[in-house]
């Protein structure tokens, strides 16, 4: 994989970057990252490859996004059950829903076969590239089902390699990417969001695999637009596979590494001086390492959303500022919406007690003033007024 | 979210405190609710492994499972809770009254339970506990206890009724709470009642801070990581000292430090969610809730009889119960909506600014007013009322006096825009009845598009028609717990 | 914060103190090694003390507010005074503003690195439309405006200034305080005391606004400004909206709010903005 | 100005007839080549196609073989279009409207002389009954209504699974016919996504939920639209990607034309750009600077009722392939497409107080099935800060641009095209159900700003 950054943008990334917590894209990071690309702060995390999640570990502001080491063994154990006895239960799927024959059992499982994870994904990448290339000469031998495939791109530069649970072909026909998945199908439903979520992960993989085929000479409509999942069913953990077609996910998922800024670009673009050195400093003072993110922040800008909540290592420490400046993206892009041409929530409080707008604020003004009317004519002659203290007895 | 919404927010967020949003409480809650607190282990969705319930904050009962993923010990904890569910879920069955519904003379509870729980996603989970336990054999190898079952049953049925706008048998705190108050928060962070309830409880600093601190606890069901991760090794080693047996005998001396550990979750949602309960009864009930309590006393006793009787529901709904009830909902809603707005002058805010409802004082009154219908003249009366807001509606509108909303309808006939940016807005009886009551010249009034007045269904046939009836018919769902494999 | 954590504090500062009470012991008998030894010692203890006390949660969050406020709020203030006045404004002009009606000081002098924050902060994301200050945009050539601020998210026409509106500007400013004031005195006396000084100043330009006599009165000030603004205003109006016009056709979206490149100024000769 | 000249004899694109014919004609013969196994046929069209007019046929060769059928509709006011069409097509034969309760036909439809109006317990023995997919399901469940032998459903991509469960036992030959490119069904329950992907999704269409049981049913689409002519129906393919389609029409067949006027106001002269553009290509999309603005944006408001002004006071004239001679354009032909009720709400006291209360202001919802001269369509994305579900919906932007026969002027603001340079938002999956609207109405939005790029103008 060809990855074309410059020595100095290296040497200036590592600047930005110090001795915070490093952290390579994967899936998870590249979907978080789409939740917030219109962020600068985020966009220079991503580029400078800092760990958002632990940069402000140690400070008011760290959030929790730790994982449940149960959930963590529920997913190995559903894994460990569908790739077992080399794949048997898989097999078994691919032949009662995909029409599989039962020659086409030629597993290979390269995690299996490659202990260490980190080490090996460069030789899992040789390994995948050539049993895809194997499978277009269209040799009886090839592999036809495997685990741990290992697929590369290059994303605004940064070179990053990705890991499918599954691909598999039927002799002849598309390839497949799979994900295996410990989220139950409960009587046809799964949760809307994980599946989603799932899928753009597929989407990702059958996208970097059509370019693949495409490097490889090969048609890249051979790549299934069909994503497979393996699920457990109903309420045990007995494993069921569906077929999704997630064309437009993988157009989305095109679209995303296509806005990917260019790390080059980035490194830049940011001031000379700008590092995340004292920010990441466990040993710091935690309130001197905010003064410096907020510092960065001030000097590239960044957009809170309470999305952010859920995706971002920050989101505590943005949504502060965002509090101290009464952005009414506090309250929700719904609110920003509703308050056009509205600098602040203060503002919008003034305005709902009948301060007088300026031009700007002229077309919302009357609406909040009438709101405010309406809210304060109605508690006024009631007990209850608005301050919770007086039922609080 | 609306120009209501966005007002209070923004006023919410100045003064650092919640702001309520209505003049009443728009729920039956009851003095003896039963109180359900659940907690999960991390991403597995079916396995109870904590749980408090009783009927006051003092009556706290507290079950740990140890282990939820085997299968003995996790229904050995629901048992103890199936038990004590089912009594006081299935007694206010046995007390009935008789009424009328289309000249039919039926039978409906006096009463009904009422469960009370922390959030919707605790509500999800019984839904998933029921599906779990509703569906088990109780014959067989593995016979599961007829209490298991009939619990399954029981939260079946509240996972589903609760989709049911404006009933009051599962009551979700955050939504309950949310709905009365607005707070300067994203309807996200509203989602943890911890956070919401730090913006209503005073305190001296802003809310913003209060949440803040508050918002870092998990309110379960579903645990955090870290609190996951600390209660793993307890987990690990009371499996290694139990090794294998499940009889209470062996297993109940082992659970102490796994119940210290629940305890301490459980016992801090516990807490809250009885204080946010609590502070939600000192408001006054608003009008309309026993009717909407009627029908959850009706939906109640079906549900009784019908889980007592045949008892098996499908997992799976036919197109046409789909169908239906998609109706049920639709029209349900939309009653909700206006007894609200017509119970609760801060209910009818976002219909005033919306321009669907339109209120004033009463200027002009024309009780003899006539006017010609088809052959005859019939008495139409007319009601001028003048307005200090402006009104967008178009003559011809449909509206409804909102003391009177299930009764005859106004018509919209002329508007007029007055010097101050009011207007004058003159409204047409649609009936000549003379029992329709009529508001007096200066009255405050309010007229908006809501009625409550009958809605009528329209019926589907009792047979599957054959373009809903796929060619090759598909096998009926039993995935049943014992016909799957669990290690 | 949490009492165990309160506790926590104090016992870290009481064997702090134990620690420099001997340390003082140990350098009063000459023994310095050693008494820098104890008091590094009791300045570990300490900032482990101020670091629990931080991790307390958020009045300690709260509490710590004024070091970071500075450079946080100056922004949210300018962008709340420009919203509040609603025209084009002198940097000293929003400082007085801030000062009047937030009690807020605003150093003038920042708001050119302001500035180029905010240009940075404009030129790299991609679809939000947030608001950024920006200046206003010379209504012949198009660039920059050194003196006088607006937001981006007002019209172009009212970001531009042409040759009559520094004064119908000015006049608006003058309506917009008036009225601010009179609301003001209703619902907040105080802040109004000190709004009325900047009140006075700026109708004091404004024939009739001002009756020595008499104390101030924001109805006359606006009144008298409002009858001014019917002469000038229109023409303002129609100039600013065709030069809008003309700086759509000629500026590229980035130059339509940080205005038309420098070099271009200085090749037409007109050093104004240089 | 140059108005090119009328071409004298042909008016239409022969060879797209005979394409349309020929699967009018497919559609029929398989409609009527019945084996006795109850079945349906979809014939699925574009916007303007003549759906009304394959079932007004439809009925004249169904009454031919003396067989009775019911034909329902989704709402009140396609009935009554309906029953207007299928009186005035066959004067001879009885049209017996079924209505719900508090429902009557408009006088004018009430006094056409084949027209009744019955119960529905009247309607035994009656050969074309016609009533909402409602009200005769409802009738069919209590027994008051008998099947009939074929079922015929106007605009089946609006009607959902749940209306189309009451009259699929009506009888056992169904030919639905419906515009594939508009709104789907909506709720307005708090879940409506609860049954997505299964098969008893009641949200689901009409003709959905039959391809999904019956999946050999066979679907015929009609290549043409008579409503749009090339210029428009250039834009508008963009909104049906499975379905090629061409105008009926050759070019140049429908004409606008304007008093010419100057002004030395700059507004004027702007207004009137637009309504050259909007009148000599079909199109004009004006743009107002980029903002931070309300739903009910009152400057879209201000610059909507100047252009209605302004087209007034140049006495707009048309002609088309019905009328050769230039008529004056009547201003209930106009109409002002929206996508909230706000904005028709103030849009409406804006227009009735300019005294043009006879032009027709309504959400997309509302306009589906319509047909209009010219329409001011309020771009869905406009001043919107960032794209959502609903404004991205496809069907509604479809709705908006494919109502007019001569032209159709755009207005938005300038960065609603800008909103589309970011990611496309995530969306919830469901298993069973692979369409992605967002993400189609996004390609769409793209493909319309481009195709309609050539007739921006920039306020």
């Amino acid at each position: 994989m060809k990855v074309n950054i410059s020595p100095d943008v290296e040497k200036r990334l590592a600047e930005i970057r110090a001795d915070a917590a490093p952290r390579s894209p994967t899936v998870r990071v590249l979907a978080a990252y789409a939740n917030h690309a219109d962020c600068n702060l985020a966009a220079l995390g991503f580029a400078a490859r800092v760990d958002f999640d632990k940069l402000l570990e140690g400070t008011p502001y760290q959030v929790q996004f730790g994982q449940s080491p149960f959930a963590f063994s529920r997913g190995i154990a559903f894994e460990r059950m569908v790739s077992a006895r080399d794949y048997a239960e898989t097999l078994n799927l691919l032949r009662t829903t995909m029409g599989f024959k039962i020659e086409d059992a030629r597993t290979q499982d390269l995690r299996a076969k490659y202990q260490s994870q980190r080490l090996s994904m460069g030789l899992r990448a040789n390994e995948t590239r050539e049993i895809i290339r194997q499978i277009l000469l269209g040799r009886p031998t090839s592999y036809n089902l495997v685990g741990g495939a290992v697929l590369e791109a290059n994303i605004g530069g940064i070179s990053a390699r990705f890991e499918a649970d599954a691909l598999a072909a039927r002799f002849g026909g598309p390839i497949h990417a799979g994900e295996v998945k410990s989220f139950p199908v409960v009587d046809g439903r799964a949760d809307p969001d994980k599946l989603s979520a799932a899928l753009d992960q597929v989407s990702i993989y059958i996208l970097l695999m059509r370019r693949l085929v495409d490097e490889l000479g090969g048609d890249p409509d051979l790549v299934s637009r069909i994503a497979l999942l393996i699920t457990p069913t109903n309420v045990g953990l007995k494993p069921t596979m569906s077929q999704k077609d997630v064309g437009t996910r993988v157009a989305r998922s095109e679209r995303l590494l296509a806005s990917v800024p260019d790390v080059t670009d980035i490194a830049r673009s940011v001031p000379s001086s700008l590092t995340f050195n004292v920010v990441a400093d466990q040993r710091a003072d935690p309130g001197r390492r905010a003064d410096e993110l907020h510092k960065i922040a001030d000097s590239i800008g960044t957009s809170y959303t309470p999305t952010c909540l859920s995706t971002c290592g920050n989101a505590f420490f943005c949504r502060e500022r965002a509090f101290r400046s009464g952005s009414p993206c506090l309250t929700g892009p719904q609110s920003s919406r509703l308050l056009p041409g509205i600098s602040s929530l203060n503002r919008a409080a003034a305005l709902s007690g009948g301060a007088p707008p300026a031009l700007n604020e002229a077309p919302v003004a009357p609406l909040l003033a009438r709101a405010g009317r309406l809210y304060d004519a109605a508690t006024k002659n009631s007990r209850f007024k608005s301050s919770s203290q007086k039922v609080a007895v | 979210m609306k120009q209501l919404d966005v007002t209070l927010a923004a006023r919410s967020f100045v003064e650092g405190r919640a702001i309520r949003t209505t003049l009443f409480r728009h729920r039956r809650l009851g003095d003896e609710p039963l109180m359900l607190v659940l907690w999960q282990l991390g991403a597995e969705p079916f396995s109870l492994a904590a749980a408090s319930f009783g009927r006051s904050p003092r009556d706290q009962n507290f079950v740990v499972a140890g282990d939820p993923r085997n299968r003995d010990l996790a229904f050995a904890a629901l048992l103890k809770m199936a038990t004590w569910f089912n009594g006081h879920f299935e007694a206010p069955s046995a007390d009935r009254e008789e009424f009328e519904h289309w000249g039919q003379i039926l039978t409906r509870s006096r009463s009904a339970p009422q469960i009370v729980v922390a959030n919707g996603s605790t509500i999800e989970m019984l839904g998933r506990l029921g599906r779990r336990l509703a569906y088990l054999r109780t014959d067989g190898p593995k016979a599961a206890p007829l209490e298991l079952v009939r619990f399954g049953r029981h939260l079946l049925f509240l996972s589903s009724h609760a989709r049911m706008p404006g009933q009051q048998i599962v009551i979700a705190l955050t939504e309950l709470v949310g709905s009365n108050w607005a707070t300067g928060q994203s309807p996200e962070e509203r989602l943890s009642l911890a956070a919401l309830n730090a913006y209503i409880s005073p305190s001296k600093s802003h809310a913003f801070y209060e949440a803040m601190k508050s918002e870092r606890y998990a309110i379960g069901p579903v645990p955090s990581g870290e609190d996951d991760e600390n209660l793993e090794p307890l987990v690990e080693a009371f499996n290694q000292r139990r090794s294998g047996d499940v009889s209470a005998k062996v297993v109940a001396p082992l659970l102490k430090p796994i119940e210290d550990h629940y305890r301490r979750l459980v016992g801090r949602t516990w807490r809250l969610a009885w204080d946010c309960y609590e502070r939600e009864t000192k408001w006054p009930e608003a009008p309309s809730v026993g009717r909407r309590w009627d029908l959850d006393r009706e939906a109640y006793t079906q549900h009784i009889d019908w889980t007592m009787g045949i008892g098996r529901r499908r997992t799976r709904q036919t197109p046409r119960q789909a169908a239906i009830l998609l109706r049920r909902l639709e029209e349900a809603k939309a009653t909700l909506e206006a007894e609200e707005a017509c119970d609760d002058a801060l209910r009818m805010i976002p219909y005033l600014l919306d321009g669907k409802a339109i209120q004033g004082r009463v200027i002009q009154l024309d009780l003899n007013n006539r006017e010609l219908a088809n052959t005859r003249m019939v008495r139409r009366p007319l009601v001028v009322i003048s307005s200090p807001d402006p009104c967008l509606m178009p003559c011809g509108k449909e509206l409804w006096w909102s003391v009177n909303p299930d009764g005859k309808s106004y018509e919209v006939t002329q508007v007029r825009a007055d010097e101050d940016g009011g207007s004058i807005v003159t409204l047409k009886l649609t009936t000549s009845s003379k029992s329709t009551p009529m508001p007096r010249v200066g009255q405050e009034v309010c007229f908006s598009i809501h009625t409550t007045g009958t809605v009528r269904f329209f019926k589907l046939p009792p047979t599957e028609p054959w373009t809903h009836r796929p060619e090759a018919p598909v096998a009926e769902p039993v995935a049943l717990e014992d016909s799957e494999i669990r290690s | 914060m949490v009492k165990s954590d309160i506790t926590n504090v104090a016992q870290l500062l009481a064997e702090a103190l134990e620690f420099s009470k001997r340390a003082a012991k140990e350098a009063s008998q000459g023994r310095l090694t050693e008494a820098l030894e104890l008091e590094n010692q009791a300045d570990l203890l300490r900032k482990r003390a101020r670091r629990t006390a931080k991790r307390g949660g958020g009045e300690q969050v709260a509490g710590r507010e004024g070091a970071t406020e500075k450079t946080l709020s100056i922004r949210a203030v300018i962008i709340s005074a420009l919203g509040e006045i609603g025209v084009p404004v002198s940097p000293r002009g929003i400082s007085e503003y801030a000062w009047a009606r937030f009690g807020a000081e605003v150093d003038h002098r920042m708001l050119p690195s302001l500035r180029r924050d905010e240009w940075r902060a404009w030129s790299s994301p991609r679809a939000a439309r947030a608001v950024y200050v920006v200046p206003a945009l010379d209504g012949n050539r198009f660039f920059a405006v050194r003196g006088k601020v607006t937001l981006s998210d007002w019209p172009l026409d009212r970001r531009i200034i042409g040759p009559w509106s520094e004064r119908t500007d000015h006049l608006n400013a003058t309506i917009q305080l008036a009225r601010q004031l009179e609301w003001l005195r209703r619902v907040e006396p105080s802040v109004a005391d000190r709004l009325r000084n900047l009140v006075v100043r700026y109708a004091a330009t404004v024939p009739g606004a001002l009756d020595s006599a008499a104390e101030l009165d924001p109805r006359r000030v606006e009144e008298a400004a409002r009858a001014e603004l019917s002469v000038i205003g229109p023409k303002d109006d129609e100039w600013r909206t065709e030069a809008a016009k003309r700086a759509r056709g000629f500026l590229n979206d980035e130059q339509t709010f940080w205005g038309a490149p420098l070099l271009y100024v200085i090749e037409k000769g007109n050093a104004a903005g240089a | 100005m140059n108005y090119p000249s009328t071409p004298k004899n042909e008016f239409y694109d022969r060879s797209v007839l005979r394409a349309a014919t020929q699967v009018s004609k497919e559609a029929l013969d398989d409609f009527f080549s019945s084996n006795g196994r109850e079945r349906a046929i979809v014939v699925s069209a574009p916007a303007g196609a003549g759906k009304t007019e394959l079932i007004v046929d439809a009925v004249g060769k169904i009454r031919g073989r003396k067989t009775r059928l019911a034909a329902a509709t989704p709402t009140n006011e396609q009935a009554f279009g309906l029953v207007r069409r299928l009186a005035i097509a066959y004067p001879q034969e009885t049209i017996s409207f079924v209505p719900a309760r508090d429902i009557e036909l408009p006088p004018t439809i009430q006094r056409l002389p084949n027209v009744q109006e019955v119960s529905a317990a009247q309607t035994v023995g009656r050969g074309v009954i016609v009533g909402t997919l409602s009200k005769l399901g409802d009738a069919f469940a209590r027994g008051d209504l008998s099947s009939t032998d074929a079922l015929l459903i106007d605009e089946s991509y609006q009607a959902d699974s749940s209306r189309y469960y009451g009259v699929g036992g009506l009888a056992p030959i169904h030919l639905l016919v419906g515009d594939c490119g508009q709104l789907n069904p909506f709720s307005t329950i708090d879940d409506p996504d609860h049954w997505r992907g299964l098969p008893e999704d009641p949200l689901q269409t009409a003709v959905g939920v039959l391809l999904r049981n019956h999946p050999s049913t066979r679907v015929h689409k009609l290549p043409l639209s008579r409503r749009l002519d090339p210029r428009a129906a250039k834009v508008a393919q963009a909104f049906y990607p499975d379905l090629p389609f061409s105008s009926a029409l050759n070019p140049a067949v429908r004409g606008m034309r304007l008093l010419p006027m100057t002004s030395v106001r700059p507004r004027e002269r702007l207004l009137d750009g637009v309504l050259d553009r909007a009148a000599v290509e079909g199109w004009a999309h004006i743009e107002l600077p980029d903002a931070p603005v309300l739903t009910a944006d009152p400057e879209i408001v201000e610059l909507i009722a100047h252009l209605f002004q302004r087209l007034a006071q140049r006495t707009p004239q048309v002609r088309c392939e019905l009328s050769t001679s230039w008529q004056d354009l009547r201003s209930q032909r106009v109409a002002v497409g929206v996508s909230h009720n706000d904005q028709k709400d103030v849009l409406r006291a804006r227009l009735d107080a300019l005294g043009y209360g006879d032009v027709v202001v309504d959400t997309a919802n509302k306009l589906q099935g319509l047909e209009f001269d010219v329409v001011i369509a309020w771009h869905p994305l406009a001043g919107l800060p960032d794209p959502d579900a609903f404004h991205l919906d496809p069907g509604r932007l479809c709705v908006l641009l494919t109502r007019h026969r001569h032209a159709c002027i755009i207005v938005g603001r300038s960065g609603d095209r800008k909103l589309l340079n970011a990611i496309p938002p995530r969306t919830p999956a469901y298993l069973g159900w692979d369409p992605d609207p967002v993400y189609d109405g996004w390609g769409v939005h793209e493909a319309v700003f481009a195709a309609t790029e050539r007739f921006r103008i920039s306020a």
